[in-house]
Order: C-alpha cells, then sequence, then structure tokens
C-alpha cells in the first residue's frame, strides 16, 4: 500500500511489462517489437499503450493477421542481427505460429551446426480466469517447455515482469514469455532487484517447512493465498515459483523437497501430459527418498475452458483445492 | 516378453537375495514351476514362475539382493500360457475364475488389458491389479465378477508389502528399523517419516545417505538366525498390538480317531503309514471350510474370505525359529495326500526350498506342540489371517464315556481368533466342528 | 543280522531322517527321540528308511521299542531271526 | 510503394506445354553478361556451374545406392538453369532461403561440393556439422540460410531477413526458393501479403516444378497460373522459362534490380522439371514417361551447350576441361568426406543453445 512512504512507485504488472520494452527499445535500436495491434491500438492487453508515438512505426510495428508470417519473419530478422520482441495475443493463436516456432526458431541452430543462433523474444498472453471461453484461455506454456533449444519464462510478479525481458533479450537463443492475462492488473510497489535478474533460478516466494507448493505464473497468487489459509491451520508451506519452465531449476525443487518431503505442484494446463507432470517425474527421479507423502498435482479439469463462469471456475484450479491438496498430503 | 520379478513373500519383506536359478535360458516352464531359490530373512524359498513359455535372459546373477519387484528373468509366454486359474474343487466348472496373482508380478506390463472404465474403476477402488486378473468375457476382457472374485483373493496379498513413503523407508534402513513393527499414521495408514522416528530415536553413527543399492551381498549365514528372529519379532509384535484375540478351548476325544488310524495303518506299507498329526490337519481344515469366517484375512477395516483353504503348518526349525508354509487346498486333500504333502511340506521348509506361494498366502494356520509334550497351546495369529488351531499331546485320560468311567486318548484343541472379524461363538462353532469331525474319522 | 549290523543300520536310518543329528554323544540306552528333538514325522521317516533298509516290517505297536538304540536293534535282531 | 501491375504475364491459364517452350527455345532472351566479362566466358561458367550440379549429384545416386548417403535425398537433376540463372544476380551480401531440394542452390551460392558431400556423410566437417543432412546445408558466412523441409516455412524467415537488411539500412535483396507446392501453403500468402505491406527486399523465386511431390500443379490448384495469383498482392510477378539459365538470369537480373530500386518484393515463376523421381526413388507413377522425356529434350545443359555451338564456341573442348575439373573436385569431396571424422556422440547436445549445454 505505499505506506512505508519510500520513492518506490506504485505499479501494475502492465506497466511493469511495458517499462521493460520501452527500455529495451532506448537502449538497443537492434531492438523493435511487432505484432497484431501492438502500434496505434496500444496492445490488445494495453502492454505497449505509448511506444508507437514514442518510438515510430518502424520499431512498433502493427503486423496483419498472419501469426506464422510475423513470426517467421522475427527469427529472419533475428538471424540477419535485430533482437525482435513479437507478441502474439494469445497462445491459443500462438499454434498457427508453432511451425514457426518449432521447426525454425528452436531448431536452426542446432540444425546448422551452430551457425545460427536465433536471439528472438516472443511474448504472448496465457491462461484463463476472464471468461474468455476454450479459445482464448488455454495454458500451452507447457507444450513449449517440452522444445529443446528455446527458452520458456512464465513471469509472476511485477518485478519478474520488469526486469525479465533485458535478460531475455540479451540471451542468443530464442525465449518465450509467458504472461497470464490475470496478472496484468497485479498492481503494488516495484522494488528495484536486489540482485541481477537471472532466467535460470525458481524463486521462494515464501518460505516455509511442512509442504513445497510448486508453482509458476498465473497460479501463483493462488498458491500464495493457499499458503496463508494452511497457515491458519497451522500448516508452514514454502511456496516456489519456478519462473523459468525451460531449463527447470530442478536444483530448487529437490532443495525444497528436501525441506519438506511433500510437494503439491500447481498447474492451470490439463493435468495429462503438463508441466507439473514433469516436475512430478523429476521429483520422483531426484528426490524419491525424501518424500513422505504422494506428490499430489492442481491442475486444470480436462475440458476446454467453458465460458460460463460458475464452469469457469470449477475447471480452473482454485486456492481451496490447493489447500485440500496440501491436507492430503500433511495429514 | 513377460518379466519374472523378485516376490515380496511376506508381509516384512522388501528385497530378497536370488540364491540359486533353477532353470536356464530356453527352458520350458509353466506356470507355477519353480523357476529360482530366493532367500529371505525367514527361509530360503523356492519361487515359482506366473507365465508358461520359455525362459528367456537371467538378468540377476546368484548371490545378489535385490528390491522386491526388480525383474530377475525374462519369459517369454506361450499361447497356452495365457495363465490357468488355479482351480478348486468347489467351483463349478463352467465360471471361470481369475487366478490370483499375488504381488510379486503386480505393476508390471503385460500388455494391454482389456476392460471397461467401470470394471477399472472397481478395481481401483478394491485395489486389484488388472494385470493379474484373467478376464472371463470375450476376448479374455475383463468384467465386474473377475475384480470382485481377485479382489477378496488379492486383498491379503496388497497388504502383504509394508505400506511405507520412500522417505519412511530410507529413515528405516539408516535405523535398521523393521517396518512391519512400525505403525502406519499416513493415508491408508501408511508408514511415514514421523512414524519411524517414532519407532526408533536417530543412530548414534551418521547414517548412510541411501539404502544399499541393489546388487550387495546377500545376507552370512550367521544373520539369518538374527534376521529371522527379528522378522518373527516385528510379526508377532504387530500380532499381538493390532489384534484383539479371543481364546477357546477344548479337550477331544481321540480315541475313535486313534483307532481308526491304527487300523488304516495295519493294512498298508510303512510308507503310506498316517499320523496322527494329519487327522487333526484335516480336521482343522474341513472345519474351516465348514466356517469361513475363520479362515480368510483382516485387511482395511473388513474380513475377506480366503479362496479355498490354505492351512498354515507351523513347523520349528532345527537351528531355532519358525515357519508356516501353506498346504494348499487342504481340505480337498485325501488324508494319504495331505500325509505326502506334509512331509515334503516339513521337509523343505527345513531345507529351505519353500516356495513362494506357500509362505504368502496360508488363510489360516495349525500350530501342533503335541511333539514337544505341551497339552495346551494358545497361539498368536499370523496377519492377516483371522485365526490360529493350536494342538497339543495326544494323551491317556480317565474319561467318562456312556456314563462309564475309561481311560481315552484326549487332545486339547484350542483356537485364537480375531475379534475384529469372529465373535466366540463364531470360535465355538469351529471347534465343534474339529470335535466332530475327529470324532468321525471316517468322515476324514 | 546281527546286533553289530542292526545298531548300524538303526544309527544310519536315524542319521538319514535327521540330517544334522548328533549320534557321537548318543548313547545306547538314551532316548534318543527326546536326545534329537524328533517330531513325530521325523520319527515316521526313521521307520521308513529303517524298514526300507532291513525289510522288517515295523507296525505302530512296535515303536514302544524302539525309543532307544539297543532297543530298536533289539528289535531288529528278535525279527530278523 | 510500387503497387505496379506485374510487368509481364505469360501463360495465364495454364502449365506450359513443352513442345510450345521447346519451339520458343532459339529465341530465348540472352542474359547480359556482367561488366568486364566477355559473353562466351560467362556462358562457359554458366555451365560448369549447371554441369557441377549435374555431376555432383549423379554421384550421390550412386553414394545413396551402396548406402554411404541415407535419408531423404532430393535430387535437382534438370532444374539447375534456375538456382544457377538467378544466383548469377545476387552478391555476396545478399541472403538465400532454399528448400529440402537444395544442393544446387547451396552449390550454386558457392558453398564448396567438398562440404555439401561432407554433410550428406554427416560428417564433421559437412557444412551443417553432419546435424543437417541433405535437406538442411547451411553456411552463414555465405549467408546461406538453409534448407527449410517444410514446404514454404523458410518464406517467413525470408521476409525477416529482408525487414532487418532494410530497418538497418542495407540495401541487400533476400532471395527465396520455394516450389508449387508451397503456393497453396498459407505461409506463402501471409508472407506475400507481407512482403509487399511492408514493401521488403525480397524476390520470391517460385520453382514450378509442375508437381507438389506426386500431386500435379492442376490437381492442386483452383488456378494454376501462379504469377497472375502473386500479382495480385500488388507485386511485379511473371513467369520464366526456368530450363533456360540465360533466361532466368535475365530475369532475376530485372527484379533484383527493381528490388534494389525501393520497388519490394518480385516475385518469379520459374518454370522446370525434375527429371528424376521426388526423393531418390519413388515409382514414379503420378506422371507419363512421354512427358518426362519430352522435358528431357529440353535439358537445360544441352540447350547451352547447343546455343553456344549455334553462336561459334568451342564448345567441345570447352566442355571437356570443364567435365574434367568438376570430375577431380566430386573425387576430392567424397574422398575427404569418406576420410573425415564423425562427430563423436559426446558432442550430441552442442548447438541445441548457444550458451548451455543441451535444451
Amino acid at each position: 500500500m505505499g505506506a512505508s512512504g519510500t520513492a518506490e512507485p506504485k505499479t501494475t504488472y502492465r506497466e511493469a511489462m511495458r517499462e521493460a520494452i520501452r527500455e529495451a527499445l532506448r537502449s538497443d535500436d537492434r531492438v523493435f517489437l511487432m505484432g497484431e495491434d501492438v502500434g496505434r491500438y496500444g496492445g490488445c492487453f494495453g502492454v505497449s499503450f505509448g511506444l508507437l508515438e514514442e518510438f515510430g512505426p518502424e520499431r512498433v510495428r502493427d503486423t496483419p493477421l498472419s501469426e506464422s508470417a510475423f513470426v517467421g519473419a522475427g527469427i529472419g530478422a533475428a538471424l540477419a542481427g535485430m533482437r525482435p520482441i513479437v507478441e502474439i495475443m494469445t497462445v491459443n493463436f500462438s499454434l498457427l505460429a508453432l511451425d514457426q516456432i518449432l521447426n525454425n526458431a528452436a531448431t536452426l541452430l542446432h540444425m546448422s551446426g551452430g551457425q545460427l543462433p536465433v536471439p528472438i523474444v516472443i511474448r504472448m498472453t496465457t491462461g484463463a480466469g476472464r471468461q474468455l471461453a476454450a479459445q482464448h484461455s488455454h495454458s500451452l506454456e507447457g507444450w513449449y517447455a517440452h522444445i529443446p533449444g528455446i527458452r520458456v519464462l512464465a513471469p509472476a510478479t511485477i518485478e519478474d515482469a520488469r526486469h525479465m525481458l533485458a535478460p531475455a533479450l540479451a540471451d542468443p537463443d530464442p525465449v518465450l514469455i509467458f504472461e497470464h492475462g490475470s496478472l496484468y492488473g497485479l498492481a503494488g510497489e516495484l522494488r528495484p532487484p536486489t540482485r541481477p535478474v537471472d532466467l535460470d533460478h525458481a524463486a521462494i516466494r515464501r518460505p516455509g517447512t511442512d509442504i513445497s507448493l510448486i508453482t509458476y505464473g498465473g497460479s501463483l497468487p493462488k498458491a500464495l493465498a493457499a499458503a496463508d489459509e494452511l497457515a491458519a491451520e497451522g500448516v508452514d508451506a514454502e511456496v516456489i515459483d519456478l519462473r523459468t519452465l525451460r531449463p527447470l531449476d530442478d536444483a530448487a525443487v529437490a532443495a525444497s523437497v528436501a525441506r519438506t518431503h511433500r510437494a503439491v505442484l500447481v498447474d492451470e494446463a490439463w493435468r495429462t501430459g503438463s508441466l507439473a507432470a514433469e516436475v512430478s517425474a523429476r521429483i520422483a527421479e531426484r528426490s524419491f527418498y525424501e518424500l513422505d507423502a504422494p506428490v499430489e498435482r492442481v491442475c486444470s479439469a480436462e475440458v476446454p475452458i467453458p465460458y460460463a463462469r460458475r464452469l469457469e471456475e470449477a475447471a480452473l484450479p482454485q486456492s481451496a483445492d490447493i489447500v485440500a491438496a496440501a491436507h492430503r498430503a500433511v495429514d | 516378453m513377460a518379466e519374472f520379478t523378485m516376490p515380496s513373500l511376506g508381509a516384512d519383506m522388501d528385497e530378497g537375495t536370488l540364491q540359486e536359478w533353477l532353470v536356464q535360458p530356453g527352458d520350458v516352464v509353466r506356470k507355477g514351476d519353480p523357476v529360482a531359490v530366493v532367500e529371505t530373512a525367514k527361509s530360503a524359498i523356492e519361487v515359482e514362475c506366473f507365465e508358461t513359455g520359455r525362459m528367456g535372459e537371467l538378468l540377476v546373477e546368484p548371490g545378489t539382493t535385490v528390491p522386491v519387484g526388480t525383474p530377475l528373468a525374462l519369459i517369454e509366454p506361450t499361447a497356452e500360457g495365457a495363465g490357468k486359474p488355479r482351480k478348486t474343487e468347489d467351483e463349478p466348472p463352467v465360471r471361470p475364475v481369475p487366478a490370483p496373482v499375488s504381488a510379486p508380478t503386480a505393476g508390471q506390463d503385460r500388455g494391454h488389458i482389456e476392460a471397461g472404465p467401470l470394471v477399472r474403476h472397481l478395481a481401483e477402488q478394491t485395489g486389484v491389479d488388472l494385470e493379474a486378473v484373467r478376464g472371463s468375457g470375450p476376448g479374455g476382457r475383463l468384467t465386474r465378477t473377475d475384480v470382485e472374485q481377485a479382489a477378496a483373493a488379492t486383498t491379503a496379498a496388497a497388504r502383504a508389502r509394508v505400506r511405507a513413503t520412500p522417505l519412511a523407508r530410507r529413515l528405516a534402513a539408516e535405523r535398521d528399523i523393521d517396518l512391519a513393527t512400525v505403525t502406519g499414521t499416513g493415508g491408508d495408514f501408511a508408514i511415514r517419516a514421523a512414524d519411524v522416528r517414532e519407532a526408533a530415536p536417530r543412530p548414534e553413527a551418521p547414517p548412510p545417505r541411501h539404502p544399499a543399492a541393489p546388487g550387495r551381498p546377500a545376507h552370512p549365514p550367521e544373520d539369518r538366525t538374527a534376521a529371522m528372529r527379528r522378522a518373527i519379532a516385528g510379526l508377532m509384535t504387530r500380532a499381538n498390538r493390532d489384534i484383539p484375540h479371543y481364546y477357546l478351548s477344548t479337550t477331544i476325544d481321540m480315541a475313535p480317531a486313534m483307532e481308526w488310524l491304527h487300523e488304516h495303518n495295519r493294512r498298508i506299507p510303512v510308507a503310506e503309514r498316517i499320523l496322527p498329526a494329519a487327522l487333526l490337519l484335516k480336521a482343522a481344515a474341513l472345519a474351516a471350510r465348514e466356517v469361513p469366517s475363520l479362515n480368510g484375512f483382516w485387511a482395511d477395516d473388513r474380513f475377506t474370505a480366503g479362496e479355498g483353504v490354505h492351512l498354515g503348518v507351523a513347523v520349528s526349525l532345527r537351528g531355532g525359529g519358525l515357519v508356516a508354509p501353506a498346504l494348499h487346498d487342504a481340505d480337498a486333500l485325501e488324508l494319504g495326500e495331505l500325509m505326502t504333502a506334509l512331509k515334503d511340506l516339513v521337509a523343505r521348509a527345513r531345507t529351505g526350498r519353500l516356495r513362494g506361494s506357500e509362505v504368502s498366502d496360508p488363510t489360516i494356520t495349525v500350530t501342533n506342540l503335541g511333539d514337544q509334550g505341551v497339552e495346551t497351546v494358545f497361539g498368536v495369529i499370523y496377519p492377516p489371517q483371522v485365526a490360529l488351531v493350536g494342538f497339543g499331546r495326544i494323551v491317556d485320560r480317565p474319561c467318562a464315556v456312556d456314563g462309564l468311567l475309561g481311560v481315552r486318548p484326549v487332545v486339547t484343541a484350542t483356537l485364537s481368533a480375531d475379534h475384529r472379524a469372529t465373535d466366540g461363538a463364531v470360535g465355538a462353532h469351529y471347534l465343534t466342528a474339529v470335535d466332530h469331525l475327529l470324532r468321525n474319522p471316517e468322515q476324514l | 543280522m546281527n546286533r553289530t549290523e542292526a545298531l548300524d543300520a538303526v544309527k544310519e536310518s536315524i542319521a538319514q531322517a535327521v540330517p544334522d543329528a548328533d549320534l557321537a554323544g548318543l548313547g545306547l540306552d538314551d532316548p534318543f527321540r527326546d536326545a534329537l528333538e524328533m517330531d513325530s514325522l521325523d520319527f515316521l521317516g526313521f521307520i521308513e528308511i529303517l524298514s526300507e533298509r532291513t525289510g522288517v516290517r515295523i507296525d505302530d505297536e512296535d515303536t514302544p521299542r524302539l525309543t532307544t538304540l539297543s532297543g530298536s536293534a533289539d528289535l531288529l535282531v528278535a525279527r530278523t531271526e | 510503394m510500387s503497387l505496379a501491375r506485374p510487368a509481364r504475364t505469360r501463360q495465364a491459364t495454364a502449365a506450359p506445354k513443352p513442345a510450345q517452350k521447346s519451339a520458343r527455345s532459339s529465341r530465348a532472351p540472352r542474359a547480359v553478361p556482367p561488366a568486364g566479362r566477355p559473353a562466351a566466358r560467362h556462358r562457359a561458367d554458366l555451365l560448369e556451374a549447371m554441369l557441377r550440379i549435374r555431376r555432383f549429384e549423379e554421384r550421390c545416386v550412386e553414394l545413396y545406392s551402396a548406402a554411404k548417403i541415407r535419408g531423404f535425398v532430393h535430387l535437382y537433376i534438370g532444374e539447375e538453369a534456375v538456382a544457377v540463372g538467378v544466383n548469377e544476380v545476387l552478391t555476396p551480401e545478399d541472403a538465400v532461403v532454399s528448400t529440402y531440394r537444395e544442393h544446387g542452390h547451396a552449390l550454386a551460392r558457392g558453398i564448396t561440393a567438398e562440404a555439401v558431400m561432407a554433410e550428406m556423410y554427416g560428417k564433421t566437417t559437412g557444412c551443417s556439422g553432419g546435424r543437417g543432412g541433405s535437406m538442411h546445408l547451411f553456411d552463414a558466412s555465405r549467408r546461406f540460410y538453409g534448407g527449410s523441409a517444410i514446404v514454404a516455412g523458410g518464406l517467413p524467415l525470408a521476409a525477416g531477413l529482408a525487414l532487418a537488411g532494410r530497418m538497418r539500412g542495407q540495401n541487400h535483396v533476400t532471395c527465396c526458393f520455394f516450389g508449387d507446392g508451397a503456393f497453396a501453403e498459407g505461409e506463402f500468402h501471409e508472407t506475400a501479403n507481407l512482403a509487399a505491406l511492408w514493401n521488403l527486399p525480397l524476390l520470391l523465386a517460385c520453382e514450378n516444378n509442375l508437381y507438389a511431390m506426386g500431386t500435379a500443379l492442376a490437381r492442386e490448384h483452383a488456378q494454376a497460373d501462379l504469377a497472375m495469383r502473386a500479382a495480385s498482392y500488388g507485386m511485379p510477378a511473371w513467369a520464366v522459362d526456368g530450363m533456360d539459365a540465360e533466361a532466368v538470369e535475365q530475369a532475376a537480373r530485372r527484379a533484383v534490380e527493381g528490388i534494389r530500386a525501393g520497388t519490394g518484393p518480385h516475385f518469379l515463376e520459374l518454370r522446370t522439371y525434375r527429371f528424376r523421381a521426388h526423393s531418390m526413388y519413388d515409382p514414379d507413377r503420378y506422371r507419363d514417361k512421354a512427358e518426362v522425356e519430352q522435358w528431357k529434350a529440353r535439358d537445360p545443359i544441352n540447350r547451352l551447350t547447343d546455343r553456344m555451338r549455334e553462336d561459334g564456341q568451342p564448345v567441345d573442348e570447352e566442355l571437356e576441361q570443364i567435365e574434367r575439373r568438376i570430375t577431380e573436385e566430386i573425387d576430392h569431396a567424397v574422398e575427404a568426406a569418406e576420410k573425415a571424422p564423425e562427430e563423436p556422440a559426446e558432442n550430441l547436445l552442442r548447438h541445441v543453445t548457444s550458451a548451455r549445454q543441451g535444451g
């Protein structure tokens, strides 16, 4: 609430992301932003509002509704020395560009024997919770995390929204940033980073001793709320924010499980073949002898996300589900 | 290719040592054939395979200790070997009975299972491993009945492996605690780390970080006696703690039985002679068939009747210690057959050549301490069984018969029963049945 | 069959029926069933082996005479005369 | 931005008929040789470039049959005039994006037969370090952005290369080769629209060999005049006899000059034909033997030598020298590939990412 009276400005996740893009455009003339309605419209979710006026149409570039062409163009531009930031409206639409992301961005470096790194950043919205129904609401970042050759980020806090872009642009390889749609309005104070923001480590968002709630992105606030509730019931939950979905910070997960001996994975994607499944398998591989209860998963129901609020809420992981899963593991 | 895996041969077995292969790659084996000798804390046991086929590669060298479930060899199944059900005489011949393949092969992928979601759900609820059940529906499809029947048979097997979390197992190994002696407080009463910590304080020396890897050498023989003592200690402690026993006793006039036996033995070669112990066992088995609520298992808060009467026979070993392997389908054996089976079983128990199923699936146990000279024995039940029958020495006692006092041979039969599963009236019914049978030996 | 042969037959039959029996310390008139902790099955095995070895039929009624080594040998000598 | 109608659109309704083309062959336009090179010398260079591709691929057939090289191998034999003609007008600073039928483009671009052959052998010395094979040849130093085996997958990439060049103030052209099959893919249409909309310096070089694998052009396209359809995006587009290296060169020169002059993307429909199967061997049931023979009669190599003879150039002597040089070159390439080291399996995870080992 800013009660501390420091000079730290109150901001939102959306503004933090915009500030990150602005900083990138200012500091490196190889950087440009392109995507559907990033310019005149100001971004479908308002992230790039005002940037066209500041940087002009060459560097804040509206594209036709041709995901494959403009993502591929971003890849080509990256090959030729630019540092493009490509915005795709939602992860559902990114499937139209999946060919370019998988067959070119993720593959060219290896297929060319190391000759062609692709320093592109692709941002997109992910997740449900806004009654946008089944073609705007899915969480497919786990699919992308399946692909070798790319880095997959899921900033879940204002700090990460503000500070993950610069190291992503500095990465010589493709970086995909998944911004959960429900986070854009997240408001708070933006503290300067206490140390350089890296893209390799998960973060402990709340330390605890009884159980690890392992999550990322839009599910982080739910996990934190669940941890509060559990604390009131005497269960001290640790909340791990994975931050980077590929490469996964196995060590952080293993260290947490070694402390708590129990894990609940919270992932808004469908359970089957999910990132939660991957993390769960790694816990079984690395931390088997630490486990004192079966790993629990809280994922979305295996249904195309429905429109009606009651149905959508029922389909998505909720804090109460996380609390219940934690109790199954602890009690 | 099916896998032949290290079986779980008892409630307290997490690992076993492969002592000897009884087959070679390429040998044709039938379901039930002994293929290897496995040494456990209790005894060396001949373990049988659950496939008919040709032995493939042997994956584990003799002398190697591996965890339960570790593949030991591959078996290439033949069409015939789809798993013939074990028949009990009571079963109507037309109804195929699912072969209850106990814990040893659970979890091994043996190809696709034809079963609908309802059946799967039922299997999940009842803890039945569908891979171990033979389907009786079209094309081998599993039916609801198959699962229900298998549920009864496999509950005991499911119980046979201690439920414990990996961390609890690790701690128990570090602290040398037998998990069988620990009470689980987790889901489905699984043993968790806290349960182990409560059971024993931290050892003084820093423990090894992880349990010994598979492949370490077998227990040295001198450890065996101690290990068996520990295993018996664990099991009996658990039995005494968990099972509310009640005890009944009766004295049975053995004159008709002994006379009958005497006549019988006189007419036959020495090698076919029958001992009084065989009569007692047969009577105990038939009575168990008559009172099925004492013949089976208590698990997951309910009683499951055994499929057939597999009479556990307590055999004391010469070096000390005790095993109670099963005489399979003892109620269905002719006395002569029973006698032969008994001799074979005791001989193998004492030479460490028991088969896996003999160790893991008795449905009720008999202890006969008559040879040791005592008259009465009140035993401790082997969990998850619910009853233990005891016989003492056959002694001559003054006894009123038809209003006249005479000297007759008598035996004291006792019953220790699990009060969770039955009440005294049921136990009384059982002992009365034993009495009746022994008074009418021609029925045995 | 003389007594020495009979005694040998008894000892060997016991050794076969109870492989780990310690016969060395066993006196001729010691009750061997108790000394060797033979149960009824072991004893039956002993009788079977002895009977087969010597061709002497041993009935249930005979068993009270088979409590010691010398008693057993005596029975055999008597039956084979 | 140029919204000019296509300068020339021929054969607006049907696929070219080999016989007609053949009849016109002697009147084919003569390419203008680059300044400082006599016309005769230039023709000999074109001839040598085409023969290098032809002989290289003929050797590939042998090596494939001997199981020395594996995978899918798509031969260019018959289409050499396209790669050679277009390449004549590109500078080293220009960029090239190719397809899985790319040996011709790679060799024409100057990647050595040795590097390409080593790649086919899967050796460390291959132009993709053994990770690409026949379909994925790369050479960053020659701005050769490789073979994409996703039909039309290279087009968006090419647009991006062109965009970057423009944004960085370079007057470079990006040439993207693709086939008639790619014309049916959305990625072609998305890219054509984007390139025209953004006025990108992009040469869209469509190698129309009449078959998308086994599906004939007319069985795949409602309107088989590809140049006309490309023109509808508002870019200059025309069809060219792709069996005539000099005609291709002349058309490409005009297009590239237009692109460098800032008039945006240009589209060339290069009508050509592959003499061999789609991949190494296929049953070839989808086309008539007679049709193949008709096109073989228009072999671009023979047409150029015929024309040289007509013009009184000493072709046979020239041919003998060229053949000898090429044979040596290919012999050497095979020998080197045979001897070259295999990439050790420990290096498997190299180049998945730049910094990290593995993905």
